[in-house]
Formats: structure tokens, sequence, C-alpha cells
């Protein structure tokens, strides 16, 4: 046990990403209802997404916007740690993640409207009902 | 930085998401959902993420929340879903 | 030994394949159709004959297309047996093309110009087949005339065809598929080749378990060839049109499955490795326990083309009997085997289906007396039997009689009572029907009206009695075939 | 297998291999390379511009997607009309007749509600400062957070708080599918075109700072421009995208009543 | 129930008489609009001028209906009236804020806490007095506005009777005020 | 010109988008537009494909970032292989496609172009980049054309296989990505070749481990690997015919690609086959999905539904080769990418014949089909003969080498897997081909002449051109397999 702790307290971001994962995969496969899981989907989305970001963060740095370089041209003026700066890589790696769960999201939901129309329900039995007559 | 901070948004996110995909009303689905967004962004932002979680802000706690409460709109608001 | 590199091998292969569009074309003309067959038909035997004083001088004809692995590829070479087997199925091709014209027209087929489009392709690929140069060759033209002959076992398209169908494809392409490809792919994963050679490819990577299981994927998995058990698509398979039967189902295909064998078992297994390992009793075992008992089946058949048809499996058996004994004498009455039934086995089907054309008569309790309506037809159905049972003077006669020579050299007393004991059922169901064809006394004849001569068309008659001839001939001259032979396997 | 996380390094380990590759890079080249302070707008339209050009072609997709699944053509069959003055609903069973209404009926949804005309006068006094926010924040993606996708967001739902707040055929009459069409597709094709003017210029694909002979100014700050544009044409095309997705989800495709 | 759809739908149908209006309209729009980015941006760099003169141009050109949909001349009044009323209003907020904590902390607060809902309707005739009315009323603690129409018929939800009896009251005649409406 | 790399991939995005603005103009101008645009990524394919053999590898920097830092293009021969392979199916199935596509999608087909553009933009995309994160953009690009295209098929059934499809499709693709994160986090890198270089002395991180098992799976249920198969079949049998033609050969065999990509660049092959037991256990689990694929395409009563099936089989041959672990295998693997995406290709363009004259494909819907349709069924015929693996067509080479490749390593049960399920196919087709052979038989009374001509029925000559040309290709493509195998597969695996 006393391995244990520390090993969930120094990487607590990356269990709970993991729990995350979990509750979206859950919701993913066990609920009824399409709509609800277009919103586990989501879910499991944004774990990913927290677990990128959480890969990125550095203690003790700040936001990965070079402070004394407004204007552009006297950037020479001061040099750039790396260490003071949040690794900015994983945040547009997600940039671009959030952007495809959003247009997943857009189809899915639109999706759901035409089989709603067609079937005018979204319980997954109901519709496993239809289909079998 | 602010661990404590950190440990009740990522609570918070948990049972928002928990909540979310709960809750019989899917209109309370959609609004807690956006609230699971918002706490997202709200973990990023904390974490240096500020980019993440301007994004996250304008779109999972805005235009998704949109699209979700169109959605239901168009189709039904009430699920038989039991809750677990 | 000199090898020669040479288009030819692969111009007789493609001209029946190249006609087929031609064929399509002039599918309204049945005239200009037909003769495209006979230019055909004679380009390949021209092109064949033309390279027959090469290899009777002991030279070999190659030419390799595609290598798409170091010793897989489609090549192309001719020797001896190959050259004997392409000569019998390019002539008998001619003479088939005039029977079928004579038989599909005389009974009004329809489908005719699908129906001579993929003989052409069945042609093509047993040519193909004689000439391969490797396994993978081989195993191409085999699994092309599989193919091929299906729609024309199925012509009729109706119930019957449809199951014999099935049962023609299931048991052809599944041994293929099953037995044959997962075999040759070992052969080639063991020595990195599949070139026939006279030695064998095999050296000493094989014990002997592995080498019987794989010789035996061999000879059951060229199902063609008719080892029982499987069999029993060949008398299935006599649904089809008489022409289909007579040249594929006794000469192109079944002999194809048997040639397969025969060069797997001097090409890639090699006498040596066979006799080394005491392989041939197996097979020699195999082969006797179909000759007997197709031969007993034949014997209860009363319709004549299921009769023959139980007939070529025991005799195809002969072959696979000849070339186990390992001896010369027998393996070259086998060889030698594969022409001298054909020109006998083709001429009893020509006999089957001019009677049937001429009469509707398919059963052969229903033929008592039909000798002396058609005088022909039933002399040369004497001549084909004589043949078949091994009898001078015919053809079949010298086979026979190198076989039994070749159990004497290999000293195996045994399978040369079981070659004495066929030969004598061979006689028991084929001279009754010629006896009662002349002798017999048909149901509907009146003894007061003289009996008139009612022959089938010429086109039908003239190529039985060509084949007939033939079957003669080979026995005062089978010199050629003989020497091919020798040739052929180094003898 | 998930739970390879054992093997992690520390959350925030300033050390860990993930932040000290290519992170280390990016952070002290990009403004010698660039002249561009936001790291992330950096990475994402120049050292990554081509992940950042197929996002957006992913946007467009989604926003064709929902086209192609909902888009109906097909008029709707009933039809209700007000008349203003008395509230006077007329029920038109039959869709295929054309009332020639006066200016006294207006078309009306099916349930309708009256809007709400707190929200609507709060929203139309908010909406146009939403969009210079939105175009603020792609015109400044450079310095602060945000950009071009953000900006283009906000547009969006500025439109979609117009179609809330009003009704549906508000928006459409304003701003028509075919302008929004033409927004999706030549956002792209602002992006990609940028990118491939590159090529005749002698450059490789996306490199902006061929680009220089093009654009007036300093040729030091041309790679930041580049980024401008490319991030302007993001913004068009999640605008427009935006509006199609829930134009079409809202409306199940007709464009006529919704929310 | 009249919606007042007049007010955003362009009238094509007489385009002469309202261009010069359409015009003030869209200038007013882009001068506030371009205000507005000066704000956000806070530089003033050329290339950035430029992008906010083309940005306000054309939310001004595209929207300019939305903020002044009927040009009227006394907006400027309005507004320098308007934001006169803001240090009221913010007075109001902060004392009904102390109000309500009195309430929450009273030690009978189950009695005192009487919610119901009033009804009242007032003369205001344009959209925005109703709303900033509306809105002052929803901003102020312990009083909220369920709806509002266009004929100045208000419905409010008060939680004790205090709030509710102050109601319409002096808010409306501020309101009233600021947009030069009688009341 | 050295941009052709990325022309490749850049031309139908451009002309998809040049599409989407000229719609609103004139709605016949997207189909010349979006030939352009595939003829332009085909030539660009070739040309490149010329230059790799010729001269090595080719790099193409994005932005002109030295690799590490920006995107790279990484093409090498066996890219280029797939890249001519994609863009040249793509091409000819939209010269295919015309008519079927105004007959099934009247009202949307311009859009149909568009989306069908952008699919191909993110199939070329996949298999060009050199970049993981790249990669994951691009798949998702395609996973949103597919879904929208299933949906947009069968008017009834498509939405909801398409709302699984995306279900299991984001499942999919994050467990990709989330493989790349713990690739990342153990790298700093995203480069595939970078990557590959540091991974080397991380060979026992459990982590690379994770990420290694994250990204097979993600990429398994991408290309339906045997237990995560259940999308496949309703998805492609419910799509439109002129989508189905390209999604199923394509689709699953660039899936297949980017796994032998990740397994040879990235891992490298050292360090997957370091321990054989896991290799074992895909092999054998690529047996059963052979088994399975086989033995549930004979249970269909649909063609296309049963087509599918022979996708699932087919994805096990490709696997299992790949993971036999010796170069055999491997080389079988590759070379049955292109031989498959050729040979289902030919399948579905047959199909996608009948459907436009039947419009339902159901087994017993096809009686008579020899008589009426002559040509598409020899097409048909000769890509059945290819999936059953009769010499010479070009299925027969591929498995040739899968077998040899599991005789090597004595996995006997794979090549009997193999064995078994050419049995099956053979079963599956001839019972096609007997149905359609023969006619019913109420017509069939007596032998008669004018029983030949039954009224042929032959799809539009655009669609049989394109249909004879890859049904002859699959056998040209058959005997230069040994051309293919020595200069393109084996340079590569050396």
């Amino acid at each position: 046990m006393t391995d244990l702790l520390p090993l969930i307290v120094a990487k607590y971001n990356y269990w709970l990403y993991v729990i995350l994962m979990m509750i979206g995969l859950y919701a993913m496969i066990a609920k009824n209802n399409l709509i609800k899981k277009v919103v586990g989907m989501n879910i499991f989305q944004t774990a990913i997404i927290l677990f990128y970001v959480s890969i990125g963060y550095k203690k003790d740095a700040t936001i990965p916007i070079i402070q004394n370089a407004h204007g552009g041209h006297d950037a020479h003026a001061a040099v750039i740690h790396a260490i003071d700066y949040i690794n900015p890589l994983p945040h547009v790696l997600m940039l671009t993640a959030i952007v495809v769960s959003v247009a997943t999201f857009g189809v899915a939901m639109a999706l759901a409207v035409r089989i709603y129309q067609r079937y005018q329900t979204l319980e997954e039995d109901e519709l496993r009902m239809r289909l079998s007559e | 930085m602010y661990w404590p901070i950190d440990l009740i948004v990522l609570t918070f996110v948990i049972l928002c998401a928990i909540a979310a995909i709960s809750v019989k009303d899917l209109l309370g689905t959609a609004i807690l959902f956006g609230a699971y967004s918002f706490m997202m962004c709200l973990l990023w932002a904390v974490m240096g993420a500020v980019d993440v979680a301007f994004t996250e802000a304008s779109v999972g706690a805005g235009v998704s929340t949109v699209f979700f409460v169109a959605a239901v709109f168009r189709t039904s608001r009430r699920t038989k879903d039991s809750n677990f | 030994m000199e090898t020669i590199i040479s288009i030819k091998p692969l111009l007789a292969v493609l001209v029946s394949l190249l006609v087929i569009p031609a064929l399509i074309s002039s599918s309204d003309k049945p005239n200009v159709r037909e003769s495209w067959i006979f230019v055909a038909g004679a380009i390949t035997l021209l092109l064949i004959l033309s390279m027959l004083p090469a290899v009777l001088a002991g030279k070999q004809i190659a030419l390799t297309l595609f290598e798409f692995a170091p010793g897989a590829g489609i090549a192309f070479r001719v020797d001896g047996l190959g050259m004997l087997f392409a000569i019998v199925a390019a002539s008998l091709y001619i003479v088939t093309s005039i029977y079928s014209i004579g038989y599909m027209r005389g009974l009004n087929e329809h489908g005719q110009t699908r129906f001579v489009s993929f003989f052409a392709l069945a042609i093509s690929a047993t040519i193909g087949a004689a000439f391969s140069a490797n396994l993978l060759t081989l195993y191409l033209f085999y699994e092309i005339l599989s193919l091929a002959t299906y729609p024309l076992v199925t012509h009729h398209q109706d119930e019957t065809s449809r199951i014999a169908g099935r049962r023609y494809l299931t048991f052809i392409l599944g041994t293929s598929i099953a037995l044959v490809l997962p075999a040759m792919i070992y052969c080639y994963h063991v020595t990195g080749t599949l070139e026939f050679s006279t030695t064998g490819i095999f050296t000493g990577q094989l014990s002997k378990p592995a080498a019987t299981v794989l010789l035996l994927m061999f000879v059951f998995g060229f199902a063609k060839a008719g080892i029982m058990p499987f069999h029993s698509w060949l008398p299935a398979a006599m649904v089809a049109p008489t022409p289909v039967s007579a040249l594929l189902h006794a000469v192109a295909v079944v002999k194809v499955g048997v040639f397969s064998i025969v060069r797997v078992m001097t090409g890639i297994f090699g006498i040596d490795l066979l006799s080394h390992f005491n392989l041939g009793v197996v097979v020699m075992g195999i082969a006797s326990v179909t000759i007997l008992v197709a031969s007993c089946i034949a014997l209860s058949q009363d319709e004549l083309k299921r009769r023959l048809a139980y007939s070529t499996i025991s005799q195809l058996s002969y072959i696979v009997f000849g070339v186990a004994l390992l001896s010369p004498q027998g393996q070259l009455g086998g060889v030698i085997h594969i022409a001298m039934h054909a020109f006998g086995k083709i001429t009893l089907f020509f006999c089957a289906g001019a009677i049937y054309v001429a009469t509707g008569k398919k059963y052969i309790s229903q033929m008592s007396g039909l000798g002396k309506k058609m005088p022909f037809t039933f002399a040369a159905l004497f001549i084909g039997a004589l043949g078949v049972i091994g009898l001078p003077p015919t053809g079949g006669f010298y086979s026979k009689w190198n076989l039994i020579l070749g159990t004497l050299e290999a000293q195996q007393t045994i399978f040369m009572i079981v070659l004495l004991v066929s030969s004598f059922l061979n006689a028991f169901y084929f001279l009754p029907i010629v006896y009662k064809g002349f002798f017999g006394k048909s149901e509907e004849e009146d003894d007061n009206i003289p009996v008139k001569i009612q022959e089938a068309n010429l086109c039908l008659v003239i190529p039985l009695m060509i084949t007939a001839g033939i079957s003669i001939v080979l026995f005062f001259y089978p010199t050629v075939f003989v020497n091919l032979v020798k040739v052929g396997l180094g003898i | 297998m998930l739970y390879g996380t054992a093997d992690f390094p520390d959350w925030g380990d300033p050390s860990s291999p993930a932040s000290t590759h290519l992170s280390d890079y990016y952070i002290e080249k990009t403004i010698e390379d660039t002249q561009v302070p936001n790291i992330v707008t950096s990475v994402l339209a120049d050292y990554r511009g081509f992940d950042t050009m197929f996002e957006t072609a992913v946007i467009f997709t989604a926003g064709l997607a929902c086209f192609l699944l909902l888009r109906d053509f097909r008029g709707k069959k009933e039809r209700f009309y007000r008349h203003k003055p008395t509230g006077v609903i007329l029920h038109i069973k039959d869709g295929k007749k054309i009332l020639a209404v006066g200016k006294e009926f207006e078309h009306m949804d099916k349930d309708w509600v009256p809007s709400d005309l707190i929200i609507k006068t709060v929203c139309r006094i908010l909406i146009p400062f939403i969009q210079i926010y939105a175009m603020y924040v792609v015109a400044h993606g450079d310095f602060s957070p945000g950009g071009g996708f953000q900006g283009g967001v906000i547009f969006g739902s500025s439109l979609i708080l117009l179609a809330i707040s009003y009704d549906l055929k508000t928006l459409v009459k304003r701003i028509k599918e075919k302008v929004l069409g033409i927004f999706a597709a030549l956002g792209v094709l602002i992006y990609v075109g940028i990118a491939a003017i590159c090529m005749p210029m002698g450059g490789n694909f996306l490199d902006y700072s061929k680009l220089a002979p093009l654009v007036p100014g300093d040729p030091h700050h041309v790679r930041a421009l580049g980024m401008l544009g490319v991030e302007i044409g993001v913004g068009f095309a999640v605008m427009a995208v935006m509006a199609i997705i829930y134009i079409n989800i809202v409306s199940e495709g007709r464009h006529d009543e919704g929310l | 129930m009249t919606i007042s759809s007049n007010c955003i739908v362009k009238n094509d149908d007489k385009p002469t008489s309202t261009f010069f209006k359409s015009f003030f309209s869209f200038l007013i729009t882009f001068v506030l609009m371009f205000l507005s980015w000066l704000v956000l941006s806070g530089k003033f760099e050329p290339l950035l001028l430029w992008l906010g003169g083309i940005s306000s141009f054309l939310v001004a050109y595209y929207f300019y209906d939305l903020l002044f949909p009927a040009l009227e001349t006394g907006y400027v009044k309005i507004f320098i009236r308007f934001i006169h009323y803001c240090p009221w209003l913010i007075w109001e907020i902060v004392k009904a804020n102390f109000h309500l904590l009195y309430l929450a902390f009273h030690p009978r607060m189950k009695e005192l806490i009487d919610p119901h809902i009033i009804t009242f309707k007032t003369n205001l005739k344009s959209d925005i007095a109703i709303t900033t009315l509306a809105n002052s009323i929803t901003l102020t603690p312990g009083t909220i506005t369920i709806t509002a129409d266009s004929d100045g018929v208000f419905k409010v939800h008060a939680i004790d009777r205090e709030c509710a009896e102050a109601l319409p009251g002096i808010m409306l005649e501020k309101v009233a005020r600021v947009f030069g409406e009688e009341i | 010109m050295d941009n052709y790399p990325v022309l490749i991939v850049v031309a139908p995005l451009l002309a998809a988008l040049f599409a989407g603005l000229a719609v609103w103009i004139e709605e016949r101008l997207s189909y010349p537009i979006a030939l352009t645009g595939l003829a332009i990524s085909v030539f660009s394919a070739f040309n490149v494909l010329m230059q790799v053999i010729t001269s090595g590898p080719i790099q193409y920097r994005m932005a002109g970032w030295a690799p590490p830092m920006g995107i790279e293009y990484r093409i090498d021969l066996l890219n280029a292989m797939v890249l001519l392979m994609v863009s040249g199916i793509g091409l000819l199935n939209l010269v295919a496609s015309y008519k079927s596509v105004k007959q099934e999608t009247y009202d949307r087909a311009p859009s149909f172009y568009i989306v069908y553009l952008l699919f191909m933009t993110g199939l070329l995309g996949v298999t060009a980049t050199g970049d993981l994160f790249n990669l994951y953009v691009l798949i998702e690009i395609t996973s949103l054309t597919s879904y929208a295209m299933v949906a947009m098929g069968d008017r009834d059934r498509g939405p909801l296989a398409s709302l699984n499809y995306v279900f299991i499709g984001v499942i999919g693709a994050s467990f990709y990505l989330l493989g790349v994160g713990y690739l990342y986090m153990q790298t700093g890198s995203l480069n595939m070749a970078d990557v590959a270089i540091i991974l080397q002395s991380h060979q026992g991180s459990s982590i690379v481990l994770t990420a290694f098992i994250l990204c097979i799976i993600g990429l398994w249920i991408k290309m339906a690997f045997f237990p995560m198969h259940v999308w496949l079949p309703n998805a492609y049998s419910y799509s439109p015919i002129a989508f189905a033609r390209v999604v199923a050969p394509l689709m699953t065999k660039v899936m297949v690609y980017v796994m032998i990509r990740l397994m040879i660049t990235v891992f490298g092959l050292d360090y997957i086959f370091k321990s054989p037991f896991f290799a074992d256990a895909v092999v054998w689990l690529a047996s059963v999905a052979i088994i399975f694929g086989a033995v549930m395409a004979l249970a269909q009563k649909n063609l296309k539904k049963m087509l599918t099936y022979i996708i699932v089989c087919e994805i096990g041959y490709m696997v299992g080769g790949a993971w036999m672990g010796n170069q055999l295998g491997m080389t079988g693997a590759i070379l049955h990418i292109l031989n498959d995406a050729l040979m289902t290709f030919a399948m579905f363009l047959a199909v996608g014949n009948i459907v436009y004259k039947l419009k339902d494909v159901e087994l017993s819907n096809l009686t008579g089909l020899f008589g009426k349709m002559p040509w598409t069924m020899a097409g048909f015929v000769l890509a059945a003969f290819s999936i059953i693996g009769v010499p010479p067509t070009c299925g027969f080479f591929s498995k040739w080498y899968l077998i040899l490749g599991a005789f090597e390593k004595g996995a006997y049960h794979f090549a009997a897997a193999l064995v078994i399920s050419s049995l099956i196919c053979a079963v599956l087709f001839f019972r096609v081909f007997e149905i359609c052979f023969f006619s019913p038989p109420s017509e069939n009374s007596g032998h008669k002449e004018s029983h030949s001509h039954v009224a042929m029925a032959e799809a539009p000559i655009s669609m049989l051109i394109v249909s004879g040309f890859v049904s002859l290709s699959l056998i040209v493509v058959g005997l230069y397999s040994g051309t293919i195998v020595n200069t393109i597969i084996i340079p590569f695996l050396k």
C-alpha cells in the first residue's frame, strides 16, 4: 500500500482520465437511448483530451503565449526558456481533436434525428423490435 | 499548481459525467452535459491550456449543447433508460 | 538435354483461346463459327506437330512467361510426355469438332456458341497443362480446365445437370484446393522450386511419412484422375452432351488428371525417391482397388454412357498403376495407355452419342438388334471395346502388354493378376453390348421386314470411323508414341 | 490494458520526454521563426498547419454530412398562416396550393410559441457585439488565446442565437443557405488556396515564407500574415458549418421552422 | 399579441425613403463596432486596425438593423439618460440585496418569504423600454420577470410582499423617462 | 515538379472545394471537377511511384519544416504502391459511378461527389502521411465521410447502421489517438521515423507496450478484424453502391496498410516479435476470423451482405500474414492489400451493375443473369475466381505467399484456415453462379435454340468498361505479381 499511494497521488490526473473514459465507454455500451450513447461518446473523447492536456502540463510554467514579445520585432530582446512555458503541442493536437469531436457530434445528432423521423423512437430495444418486424 | 481546485473540479467533472448519462430527462442531460463541458474547460484553464479551454467553452458548452437541444427538440425528450 | 526457346508452345495454347472472340462475334452464323473452330484446331495441331521432330530428337522446347518467384511461374516446356498428350488432345479435338457439329445440330441444342467457346477454352487449357514446365503452371491449367468444363457439364441447365454440376465442382475444385494447393505450396516451401525435373526436386528433405502423405495428397487431389473415392463426379458428369463426355471425360479432363499425377510422380518426386521409400506399391494398391471396383460397378450399369464412365475410371487407374510400377516397361505401358485408351474410349463415346442421336436410346437393354440398323457404328463400337479391353488388333493391346511385362519386371505378381482379372471384367461389360447389338432382337423388330440401315448423319459416323481406324493403326505403328514416351521418361 | 498508466512520468514533470523533445523547439524558436507569440497558434497554423487544414476539412465534411443526411427539399404538406391583427390561424392542409397571402398573414410554425420579447430584444442588441468579438478572436489568434476556430464557433453561435431568439425563418431569410454553403467551401478553400499558392511560388506546400513577394510590408512578418489568412479561412468555414448543422438539425432539413 | 417582426425584416418595398435611415443606422453600428474592437484589442497596429475596420464594416453591413431597427433621432439622448439611469439601478440592486440578506437570515424566514406572482400593465411602447424594465426587475434581487409582451403587460414573480408592492413604481417612471415615454 | 507527393492528396481536396462552390452555380459541374481532381491525383501518384522506384523514398516537408517539427510525407515503395492503387480505384469508380449515382441519389448527386472526393482525400492522406497525429485527423475525415455515405444509402436502415458505425468508429479512432498519446508521452515526438529512433531506447517500457496495443486495437476496430467486425456488414451493405464500391475495397485495406506501417516503421518488427506469444495469438485470431467470415458469408441471403463478410474473412488473411513474423508472410499480406483491393473492387463493380439493373441483390432474384448480363457476369466470375484463389488471377498469388509464410512459421492452422476459406468461397460463389446460370425452371422446358437469346439487359457502357478493365487487371496483376514482389515489396522489406 505504501507504494501505491504516491503512485495514485502523483498521477491522479491520469487515473481520473481512465475513470472518465470508462464512464463514457460504459454509456456507449450499456445505455439504451441513442442520444445518451452519443453523450457517452463525447465524454469518452473529452477524457482523451484530458489525458493529452495532462501530458502537456508542467509545474511552475505559464501558458504558452510568449509574454514580452508583443509587437513581434523586439523578440530577440528576451531569451525564452522552454521550462517557463507549458508544452503547447498537446494543446494543438487537442484543438484538432475537439473539432473532430464536435463534427462527429453534429453528424451523430443529425443521424439521431433521421432515425427518429423514420422510427419514432430512439430506444435501442424498440428499434431492434421494429427492425425485426 | 492549484491542486485543491484541480481536485474539486475533477470531482465535479466526474459527477457531471455520471449524472449526464443517468438522468431520465434528455434536456436535463443536455444541461448537465453543458456543465460537464464547462467544468472540463475550467480544468484545462487551470492546467494552462487556455486555447483548449477557450475552444471547449465555445464548443462543448456552447454549440454542442445547442445542437443537443435542437436534436432533442426534434426527437423525444423522455427516455426509458433506467438509472444504471 | 538441349533446350530450344520458342514461342510455339504458347501459341499452341493461345490459338484456341484467341478464337473465342471470333466465335462469339459470329454466334448467329453457325457455319462461320464452326469453320473458325476447324481453323483453330488445325493450327493448333500443326503447331504441335511442328515441334514433334525436335522432341523426338531428344530436345526440349521451353518458354518462360512469368516468373513470380524463383522456380515458380508460368512456364512452358515441351517434352515427350507432354507432346504425346498434346498430340492426342489436339487431333481428337478436330475429330470431336466434326462430331459435335453433327451432334449439337442433330439435337438442336441451345447455347451452341457458349458450348463451342468453352470447348475451345477447355482445349486450350488441356494443351497448356500438357506443355507446362512446372507444377504451378500445371495447377493453373488444371484449374482453368475445371472451371471451363463446368458450363459444358451443366449445358442443359436443368435440375439434373445442376446436381451433376455441383458434384463435379465439389470433387474437382474441392480436392484441388484442399489437397493439391497445400501440397504444392509445401513442396515449394521445402525445395524452393516447382520445376519438373527427371530426377525429382526433393533432395532428401522428406521423411517417409511426409512423402507418403504428400504423395497421397497429390494422387487424391488430382481428382480428375478419378481415383476412388474421388471418382463419382465422372458418372455424374455424363449428363453433359456427348461430345463433352467424349473429348473431355474420356480424353482431356480425365487425362489431365492422370497426366498431372504422372508428372508429379516422375517430375516432382522422382522415380528414385519413390522406389527408395517404396511408395510405388501404395499407389499401385490404390489404383488396383479403383480398377477392380470400378470395373465391377461398370458391369451393373445399364446406361451406356455411365458404363463407359466407370470403365474410364478403371482404365485411368491403369495409367497411374503403370507409372507406379516404377519399372521402365510398366511406365511405358502406363503412359502409352493415355493415347491408346483415348482413341478407344472416344470411339465408344462417339458411338453412344451416335446411337442416342439416331434412335434416342441411352440404355444398353434397349440396344438389342441395333447393330443391324447401325452396322458402322457398332463395328466401331466393337473396335473401341477391343481397344479398351486390350486385345489385338488395337493399340490397347500394346499398352496392356507392356503393363503386364512391367509387373513381371517389377516382380509384382499379385498386381499382374489384378490386371488380368480386370481385363476379363472389361470384356464382360463390353462384349455383350456388341453381341446384343448384332445378334440380339429388339422388341419392335419384325423378322419379316428387312432391316433398313438407319445410321446417324455423316458428321457423327465419320469421326467414329476415324478414331476406330486410328485405334487399329496404332496397333501396327505405335512407334511415334513409344518413342515420345521413351524420350519423355528417359528410358 | 489501460493500466500501463503506472509507468507514466509524474504529472506536471517538466523533464518528462513529452515536454522536452519537440516542445522545447517550438517554445524557443517560435518567435524567431514566425514572430507569433501565441505558440499554440504558431504550431497550429504553421508547424502543423497541415493537420489544421484537414481539421477544417473535417468541419466542412460534417456540415456537408448534415446537409446530406437531413436536407429535405420537399415542401411541407401542412402550412399554417396567422392573421396578424386578429390572431386567427389558417391551417392549409394541401401544401401544393400556393396561397396568395397578403401582408396581414404570416407563415408560421406548427407548434408555435410567441417568442419572448425580453430575449428577443436582448439578443438583438447583443448579437452584433458577439459578432465583433468573434472577429476579434479570429484576428487576435496570433497574440491571445483563440483563433479561427473559436472565432468561427462564436460567430456561428451568434447566428444560432438569432434563430433561437426570433425564429428560424428570420435566420434563413437573412443568410441564405446558398451563402452558408459558399462560405463553408470558401473558407476551406482560402486555407488550401493559401497553402497551394506556396507551391508555384517555389516553396513546399504551406510554406508561407515564400509568399513574401505577394505581401506588402515586412517580409519577416509574412508567416504571421499567412497564419492570419488561414485563420480567417477557418473562421469562415466553421461559422458557416455551425449554422448549417444547427439549421438542418432543428428543422429536420426543411429550413422552415424550428426552435 | 402582435409579433413585431416588422422590425427585423428589411422593408424592401420602399428603398428610397429608408435608405437614408438605414445608412445612418449602419454608420452608428459601424462606429460602435469599431469602438468595441478597439476596446477589445488594445493594439493599434495598422494591420489590426484595418482588420477591425473590415470586421466592423461587415457586421454593420449585414446586421445594422438588429441594433437599431428604426433610426430615431433621440438615440443619443436615450443613451445619455440610460447612463444616468445605471447608477440608480445599481444602487437599487444593492439595496435589494441587503433586503434579501435580511430575509434570508431572519429567524422567521419562512413566514416572511411569501412568493407570489403579480401582473401589471404599463404604457411603455417601445420594445427596448419594455425589455429594459423587465431586465431591471429581474436584476433586482427578489423579483423576476416571467413574461413581458409588447403591449406592456408584465408578469413578475416576487419573493415577498414588500418587493411586490414596490412594483412597478419608481422603476417604471425612471425607465419611461430614459426612453422618453409616457407612463 | 517536386510537389507531386502533396498533390496526390490535395488535388481531390481542392476539387471537392471547387465542386462545393460550383454546385451553387451549376450542379452538373461537380462531376467533371471531381474527375479532374482524381485524375491529377492518379497522375501524381504514378509519377511518385516511378520516382520512388528509380531513386528511393521521397520525403516531403510540409511548410518546409524539418521532420520532427513539421509534418512530413515520407513516401517509400509500399506507400507509393498503395497510393497509386487507392487513387486509381477512386478514379475508376468515379468513372463508373456517373450513372448509378444519378439513379441512387437523384437530388444530391453533387454532394455525393464532394463527399466522395473528401473520402478519397482522407484515404490518400492516411497512406501518404508520415506523422502519427496527422494520420488520426485523416482517418477521421474518411470516417465522417463514410458515416454520411452509409446513412445516405438505404433510406430505412442506413441511418441506424451509420450511427452504430459512428460509435464503433469513434471508439476505434479514440483508441488509436490514445495510443499515439502514450507514444508521445514516451518519446515527445509524433513523426513516425523520429518516434522509431527514440523508441529503440525504450523497448521494455510498459507505456510503449500499452501504446502499441492501443494503436493496434484501434486499427483493428477500424479495419473490422474479427471480433470487432460487427459494424462492417451493415454499414457497407446499406451504403449506396457507388460508395460501397470504393469503401469496401479501400477503407479496410488502407487500415491494414496503416497497421503494417506502424509495425514496420514505428515499432519495428524486432520489438513486436520479441515475445512470440502475442504474435501467435494474433495468428490464431486471424485464423478464426477467416473461418468465421467465410461461414457467415455462407449464411447470407443477400449478395452485398455476403461480400461484406468476405471482406471480414480477407482481413483475416492480411492480419495473419502480417503477424506471421517472417518475410514471406509480410510479402503475402502486402501483396494481398493490392490484390484484395482489386478483386473486391471488381466484385463490387459487377454487383453495382447488377444493382443498377435489378435494384435488389437478394440471391433468389439473380436467376438467369448470365443470359441477361453476360459481360457483367464475366467480370463477376473473374473476381470470384480471384477471391477463391484460382490461378492465374491475382488472389492465388498472394494466397501462395501467405501459405508459404504459414509453413515457414509452422502455423499450419493458418494455412488450413486459408484453404478452408477458399473452399467455402468456392461453394459460395458457385452457389451464386448456379443461381445466375440456371434460369427459373418454368422457362426451361425443352432445349430450344431460342433459349440462348434471352433479352440482354446490360448495364451502361461506362460501368461495363470499368468492370471489364478491372477484371482483366486481376489477371494482369496476377501474372505480373512476381514483378511487383521483386521490384516493390522485397526491396521495401529489406
